[in-house]
């Protein structure tokens, strides 16, 4: 008995709290579902469909390098205890600095793609980087500024793409397409999976490393930990907070330049926004907890519950945001796991109590 | 999917009475062209005695997912709605060339073969709203609420501020756009804003902001200015207070077109203006009295009006469109 | 001129009161010692409910009690996640605000039976102050308010004088400030600090009536857009005091209204879009600085964690 | 098990509170096991024992904030159930924690009425709350101002606010969980007074604390807790500091000897002429200088808040000064920030353990691994072996004797005594030519405490040189071979350790240098 408690004390939250949290919001989704007049099983079929199935998987692929982006943008800040809510910011100002690049820069051709996804990680890089002095030397939470600069950063990029970088004579705001050595080469067969999943995964190997195996991921922890202990052991908590967010705002930056220099090839006003990479991001970050290397893991599920919840609408008529409920449910049974772990202490804890 | 009419769910989608799927840009709910535009698609439906099916989009990857998906169910036609589909209508019909695919209120350039385009120059019309903005101020301000600056919604600024002046040049338009996080479905700015129009002293004011017009009309009916609509008559929103409405038949042309390529007449650019009748005023309805608009106590204006249609239509007056670059 | 300035207060004080209220609730969190991030979920909920229910009962009245009603229930989720079990707050309320988004969407589209906007015709609003229209000024400035406009300023002064002079007022803010120590004088920290969050559900729930009865008629997807973030950023800028979250709140509003204005002598919306955002941070930032200078002085390595949400709803109190 | 118990009370009336075959356990930690305490009224009570005894817990019990698992609490020699604090303020019963639990943003006042207002209409009267704590002040002959901000007093007076909460409430029986352990001399002199003060006024008092000196001359009686269960109860007019110390530790206490031998070669440490403003909450420093040579340990002594911290502050590399130059080794360290400072060798032990030493929530070894992990066996080539910091961990723990569960536990887990070796033996392990220490035993037991004094002195022995801050003059006694005293932030007498004698030292503090300078003594800002 205390030797089962023991290894459920071990080895359970880690790896069964995500597994339950998914179960239960399945359990909920089904029961909408059914309130909904829908045969949950058909409905999560059609969710499966719409994310995973030959002719989505495209989309489906696309969607998770995205999401995975802005979850890596958000779980990198988080490690050290900092919330970046900002990802829309970031993600439109790599968007719309590439695809400037790509219009404008002159030069070889070979040179244009790298220069355009330097150029997004840069100005990701660049925004997200402004909240860490409004941080450490104006005290402005970074979960705050993060959030109140998405909103004029999405707006400039908006004006951007309205006046000085629009296409003549197109009705929408958008960027005319960019020159074809801008393109992300695409996997065969496919159009829109490209070298930027490719891009986004070595950023996801580089993040690993870095948390579990360098001096620097150490420092990170620490500051997460506790400020004062950091700075007393003279870690430089301003330089942390500034690489840090530096290194989210330019994966967020990176995805925003990944997505112009994929189809159609333009920066589209709203375009980046609108599908919610960010917020997906956040939640996936949320459901892996302080282990980056769950990341692809959690990007997955939350990529076949927001990009298969438009093929469950289509093909079953349950509204999207079923979707978003789901989403949700899986977050806020996620933040619950403090109980799960709360009640395996108490069992071992009874546990050991009976033998002594 | 609001008009599922049966059927039609992951199948192989090889009914013997046909079927046409139709794909929005955004979600249908609260915006009156592309509800305009359903209506269109369910009435040549019936008629037909084809299937309808909706893909509701939410920003451009899910168009292309929706163009795509639709094609593999191999309908009759693939109905694409406005010009934000005219990316993936570019690409997609090539390598399906066997697939029908009809655009409205757009064109991909160049058109493929299996490409039916159907535009609208709502700018004409909004032209006339213009003129008859021009005729009715009192106070020589007008002014319009847009969801957002973009070139296409542009085309209901510049033409109206263009035929008030035509007509009056002394009159100054106002443009404000609601612009924020949710720009087609935030009717508080959009009422702030039309109070802001109401309290420079605008009184002849067009509305064309999705969503947010709703709390634009209320001012509007709290006697704040008479307004115009846009794409459907409106005249009921604002019981009194609204003047006329800038119609863009978009159920007629979508119906038409539907039609002509089901008669195996693919392929065309159907522009759709005055002169086709695809865009319009209320004004010219000859149920007009009974549309509970203001326009229809003014015989007068309406007289002037059909003499500006008129000229435009045989060219004495040639509209500006500012989507047009 | 005259009649503009009142016009433009109007505006301020209309565009304000939803976000007002809401972030009222956030400061009364704030000094109970619970970090709310939901309360853009809490003035959805609040919003949608006030709608149907006006539409079902064809009372708005009964929309505004259905609002406080369901949006106190809605934020038993925080009372009970962060504050009874401990769970993360900000993870719970980035979880109610998804679900607040997607569950009014789809309650509007399997119930409601509409998409993107709900404002048919015969939904009862809130009826306007036209009883004040005849007195100057105040005519002018809230004659076509709803009662809740200056119910929402008067509430922020109440609620000040309530925090400063009430026992109930002394025990919440000292709950806040330090659990252990009221628990220890045997106040229920907990059940408090549940009730608190309860209470600013009911009030977010007054904001969303406001917004979706008040300021306008009608329910839209996502309809707040933002107003519940920037009553956050509006109770970080005011450091949990009522008063200063009601200045706030007019800066914010007035940014907004003065946006609009600017717009109409031609400015682009996109840049007008960015100025209420740009304010508040640059308010924030001259605000913060000094405490942070402050701290920094008397204890460099306290200072180190000033800039987190905890440490900034309780800035005096560091270590 | 209670006939101790039964022939005392048989004497005469009921004790006024008694704790009957308490047992609480945590978990597998079996805190407090079946003790029995008898509080007579009108006494003061010294509870003591080491870090982790069941000191706290037994005393949390007999305040209602923990349920024993068996066993009663009499008041009055009736049983009470005491599930609240609220049921044990109705009591009679009143408590000051280890740590202070006070409101910093409200008034003495609010403090002290908290859940106990004078009310009118529901509103707090102020001025009658104003009224009572001047009242409740004067009784018991305390100085305190009720409209006083507490975030802005000196922790004495932070301690009387806590005192005045209980009286406020009518205690018949104060819970003092280790009251002096934060207090400078003279406040633990006037806090005693108080106590006794309230014992003649028919008060009885738990005294909770790891000092001897105080248990002697403060209390009537003594009871010892080690490991849970109660191993003496003594009469303090009948026993000797040697009977304490060894039935808390279970030996005789070895002071550590401090070998003072000659001090040679070039200061490790030059301090000259630093001078900082004073700002709020922090102390000016005004033109202090002072070296500290290899195998030398030089004392700081002082009331807290006279600008020991930001001196210390200075050289590590925490605060800036105005003016002034501090070298180590020779070397200028202006512009230099505490990484740098420490790579050229310095270590540094703070006050405030929880808050800036240790990282609750990081593992033991995580702990112990910073300022390690950038250089062997740790941190090579910009990679970090995770092996190595568990290896360096153990080591250090099993050479420390650090009491713990294995270094992957969580800090939190540890008790202070044990964190505080954790702090040192990161520190000590740098084998930094200079080590700063703030206060290394407050709030350690006298054991762990000796252990701490013994490890400082091996440092100095092989040459290191120490900059010792402490509030405690036998400690400064115990270790440093000369002693300087700040007052109001300036150096205002230096001793050699034979002269430090604690009358000597301690009018020092207070008055300056020898001189019997009139002037406050609280010091400008709020110490900690
Ligand atoms: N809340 C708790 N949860 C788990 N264990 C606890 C808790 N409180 C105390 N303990 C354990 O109970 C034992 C007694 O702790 P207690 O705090 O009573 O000791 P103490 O004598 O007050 O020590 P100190 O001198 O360090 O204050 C310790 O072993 C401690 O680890
Ligand atoms: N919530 C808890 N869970 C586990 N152990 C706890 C908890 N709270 C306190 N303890 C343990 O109780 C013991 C004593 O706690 P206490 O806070 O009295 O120690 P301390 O004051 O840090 O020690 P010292 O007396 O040396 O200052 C420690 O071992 C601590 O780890
Ligand atoms: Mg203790
Ligand atoms: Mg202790």
């Amino acid at each position: 008995m205390s030797a089962l408690a023991q290894r459920l004390r071990l080895g359970a939250p880690a790896a069964l709290v995500p597994l339950g949290a998914v179960a239960v919001a399945a359990l909920v989704g089904a029961l909408v579902m059914l309130a909904a007049g829908v045969d949950p099983l058909r409905g999560y079929d059609a969710m499966f469909r719409g994310a995973l199935s030959v002719s989505n998987i495209d989309f489906a692929v696309a969607g998770f390098t995205a999401i995975l982006a802005m979850s890596l943008a958000f779980a990198i800040p988080a490690r050290m205890g900092e919330y970046n809510l900002g990802g829309d910011g970031q993600l439109v100002a790599g968007g719309i600095a590439a695809a400037a690049v790509a219009l404008y820069l002159p030069g070889p051709a070979v040179l244009l793609l790298p220069a355009c996804v330097l150029a997004g990680a840069l100005a990701g890089g660049a925004l997200a980087s402004v909240s860490a002095p409004l941080s450490t030397r104006a005290g402005v939470p970074v979960i705050i500024s993060t959030l109140l600069l998405s909103t004029p950063m999405v707006a400039l990029a908006s004006y951007l793409v309205r006046f000085p970088l629009a296409e003549e004579g197109s009705p929408v705001p958008q960027t005319p397409r960019l020159p074809d050595a801008a393109h992300l080469p695409a996997f065969p067969g496919m159009s829109y999976t490209n070298v930027g999943l490719v891009l986004v995964l070595a950023v996801l190997l580089v993040t690993v490393y870095v948390d579990a195996r360098t001096p620097v991921g150490y420092e990170i922890r620490v500051a997460g930990a506790n400020r004062g202990f950091a700075a007393y052991g003279g870690l430089s908590v301003p330089r942390l907070t500034l690489g840090t967010l530096a290194a989210a705002g330019a994966v967020a930056g990176l995805a925003g330049a990944v997505i112009v220099m994929s189809q159609p090839f333009r920066f589209i006003d709203d375009a980046l926004t609108a599908p919610g990479y960010t917020f997906a991001g956040v939640a996936a970050a949320l459901l892996a907890g302080g282990r980056p290397a769950l990341l692809p893991v959690t990007a997955a599920l939350f990529t076949i519950l927001s990009v298969g919840a438009a093929g469950m609408e289509r093909d079953v008529d349950v509204p999207r945001q079923l979707g978003q409920v789901l989403q949700a449910v899986v977050i806020l049974v996620l933040a619950l796991r403090v109980l799960a772990a709360r009640w395996m202490a108490a069992r071992a804890r009874r546990a050991a109590g009976g033998r002594a | 999917a609001d008009s599922d009419s049966g059927g039609g769910d992951g199948g192989d989608g090889g009914d013997s009475a046909g079927s046409i799927i139709v794909i929005t840009p955004n979600p249908v709910g609260g915006n009156n062209f592309l509800e305009l535009a359903l209506e269109g698609a369910e009435r040549v439906a019936d008629e037909e005695g084809l299937e309808l099916d909706v893909f509701e989009s939410n920003d451009p990857t899910s168009i292309q997912q929706n163009v795509e998906a639709a094609v593999r169910e191999q309908p009759d036609i693939i109905v694409g709605l406005t010009f934000s589909l005219e990316d993936a209508f570019a690409t997609v019909p090539t390598d399906n060339p066997d697939q029908q695919f009809l655009l409205v209120d757009g064109c991909p350039d160049p058109q493929p073969d299996n490409v039916t385009c159907a535009a609208f120059r709502e700018h004409e019309a909004t032209y006339l709203a213009g003129v008859e903005a021009g005729l009715l101020t009192q106070t020589g301000r007008i002014g319009v609420v847009g969801a957002l600056d973009t070139p296409f919604i542009r085309r209901w600024v510049d033409p109206f501020l263009a035929g008030a002046q035509s007509v009056n040049p002394q009159v100054a338009s106002t443009p404000l756009f609601v612009g924020g996080d949710n720009p087609f479905g935030d009717p508080a700015r959009g009422g702030a804003q039309a109070q802001v129009l109401a309290d420079g002293g605008a009184d002849q004011v067009l509305l064309a902001a999705s969503g947010s017009n709703v709390g634009a009309f209320e001012v509007a009916a709290a006697g704040g200015f008479q307004a115009y609509g846009v794409d459907v008559n409106e005249c009921g929103s604002a019981p009194g207070q609204v003047v006329d409405n800038v119609l863009k038949n978009v159920d007629v042309a979508l119906a038409e077109s539907v039609s002509a390529i089901l008669g195996g007449d693919s392929g065309g650019f159907q522009v759709y203006g005055l002169a086709e009748d695809g865009v319009g005023l209320t004004a010219f309805a000859d149920d007009v009295a009974d549309s509970g608009c203001l326009i229809a106590d003014r015989p007068d204006v309406i007289e002037q009006l059909e003499q500006v249609r008129d000229q435009i239509i045989d060219g004495t007056i040639t509209v500006d469109d500012p989507a047009a670059g | 001129m005259d009649v503009l300035n009142l016009a433009f207060v109007a505006a301020v004080l209309t565009s304000a009161a939803p976000v007002l209220y809401a972030a009222l609730g956030g400061a009364l969190c704030g000094r109970a010692g619970v970090f709310n991030i939901a309360l853009e979920g809490q003035l959805l909920c609040g919003a949608f409910a006030a709608v149907a229910v006006s539409w079902w009962s064809g009372s708005p009245w009964l929309g505004v009690l259905a609002a406080v009603v369901s949006t106190a229930v809605f934020s038993f989720v925080l009372a009970v996640g962060a504050v009874a079990w401990r769970a993360d707050p900000i993870i719970v309320a980035v979880g109610m605000n998804l679900l607040a988004l997607g569950l009014t969407g789809f309650i509007m589209r399997e119930a409601l039976d509409a998409t993107g906007t709900f404002a048919p015709a015969g939904l009862q609003g809130l009826p306007d102050l036209d009883a004040i229209d005849g007195v100057p000024v105040l005519g002018a400035v809230l004659g076509r308010a709803t009662v809740l406009v200056p119910v929402a300023v008067v509430l922020a002064v109440a609620l000040s004088l309530w925090l400063a002079r009430t026992s109930v007022g002394l025990r919440l803010r000292g709950v806040g400030e330090h659990p252990e120590a009221a628990t220890s004088l045997g106040v229920p920290v907990t059940r408090y600090q549940m009730a608190t969050v309860v209470v600013a559900g009911a009030l977010c729930g007054l904001g969303g009536a406001q917004l979706s009865l008040g300021t306008v008629t009608a329910f839209t997807e996502n309809m707040t857009a933002g107003r519940g973030w920037v009553a956050v950023a509006a109770v970080m800028l005011a450091v949990n005091r009522p008063l200063w979250v009601l200045g706030a709140c007019l800066l914010f509003g007035a940014a907004e209204a003065w946006g609009f204005r600017l717009q109409g002598i031609g400015l682009p919306q996109q840049l007008t879009d960015a100025a209420p955002y740009l304010v508040t941070l640059v308010v924030l930032v001259l605000s913060r600085i000094r405490v942070r200078r402050r701290l920094s002085a008397a204890d460099p390595l306290a200072a180190e964690n000033a800039a987190h949400p905890e440490a900034v709803i309780h800035p005096e109190e560091t270590r | 098990m209670t006939d101790g118990t039964a022939a005392r009370s048989a004497a005469g009336a009921p004790p006024a509170a008694e704790l009957r075959g308490i047992t609480k356990r945590f978990g597998p930690v079996l805190a407090v096991d079946g003790v029995d305490l008898v509080l007579e009224r009108g006494t003061v009570h010294a509870v003591v024992g080491e870090n982790g005894a069941g000191k706290s817990t037994l005393m949390s019990v007999l305040y209602g904030l923990h349920r024993p698992d068996a066993g009663q609490v009499l008041r009055d020699g009736r049983e009470v159930r005491l599930s609240s604090p609220l049921d044990a303020i109705a009591a009679g019963l009143g408590m000051v924690h280890q740590n202070f639990r006070l409101f910093g943003s409200l008034t003495v006042a609010e403090n002290v009425v908290y859940r106990a207002e004078p009310a009118r209409f529901g509103l707090v009267d102020r001025s009658a709350a104003e009224r009572r704590v001047e009242e409740l002040s004067a009784r018991i002959g305390l100085d305190v101002d009720p409209t006083a901000r507490v975030d802005t007093l000196p922790l004495g007076v932070r301690q009387r606010v806590e005192i005045l909460k209980a009286l406020h409430r009518q205690a018949e029986v104060l819970i003092l969980d280790e009251p002096t352990a934060v207090l400078t001399p003279g406040e633990v002199d006037s806090l005693f007074v108080v106590v006794r003060r309230m014992a003649e006024q028919g008060t009885t008092v738990a005294l909770v604390t790891h000092k001897v000196r105080e248990v002697l001359e403060a209390t009537d009686r003594v009871t010892v807790l080690r490991d849970g269960v109660v191993t003496a109860r003594l009469t303090t007019a009948q026993t000797t500091a040697g009977e304490v110390v060894e039935a808390m530790i279970g030996r005789g206490l070895v002071p550590a000897v401090n070998p003072r031998g000659a001090v040679s070669g070039e200061p490790v440490l030059e301090v000259s002429g630093v001078r900082m403003p004073a700002a709020p909450g922090a102390s000016r420093v005004q033109d202090v200088s002072l070296r500290v040579s290899p195998g030398e340990v030089v004392g700081i002594a002082g009331v807290s808040g006279n600008g020991q911290r930001e001196l210390v502050e200075a050289v590590v590399g925490l605060r800036t000064a105005q003016a002034g130059t501090v070298r180590l080794r020779g070397r200028d360290l202006a512009g230099l920030g505490v990484r740098e400072r420490r790579g050229l060798g310095i270590a540094y032990v703070p006050e405030d353990r929880p808050g800036v030493g240790t990282a609750a929530a990081l593992s033991v070894a995580d702990n112990l691994a910073l300022g390690h992990h950038r250089t062997p066996p740790i941190g090579r080539r910009g990679r970090l072996s995770p092996r190595a910091v568990r290896a360096q961990a153990a080591d250090l723990v099993r050479r420390l004797g650090v009491k713990t569960a294995g270094v992957a536990v969580p800090l939190s887990s540890l008790s202070g005594g044990n964190a505080q070796k954790v702090v040192l033996a990161r520190e000590l392990h740098h084998e930094a030519a200079l080590l700063v220490v703030e206060q290394p035993t407050q709030g350690v037991d006298v054991g762990a405490g000796e252990e701490i004094h013994r490890l400082l002195l091996d440092y100095r022995a092989r040459g290191g040189a120490v900059l010792l801050v402490s509030y405690e003059i036998s400690e400064l006694r115990a270790l440093a071979d000369r002693v300087l005293v700040m007052l109001d932030g300036a150096v205002t007498a230096e001793l050699d350790a034979a002269d430090a004698t604690e009358e000597v030292l301690g009018a020092a503090m207070v008055h300056g240098g020898g001189a019997h300078a009139a002037g406050t003594t609280t010091g400008g800002g709020a110490a900690r």
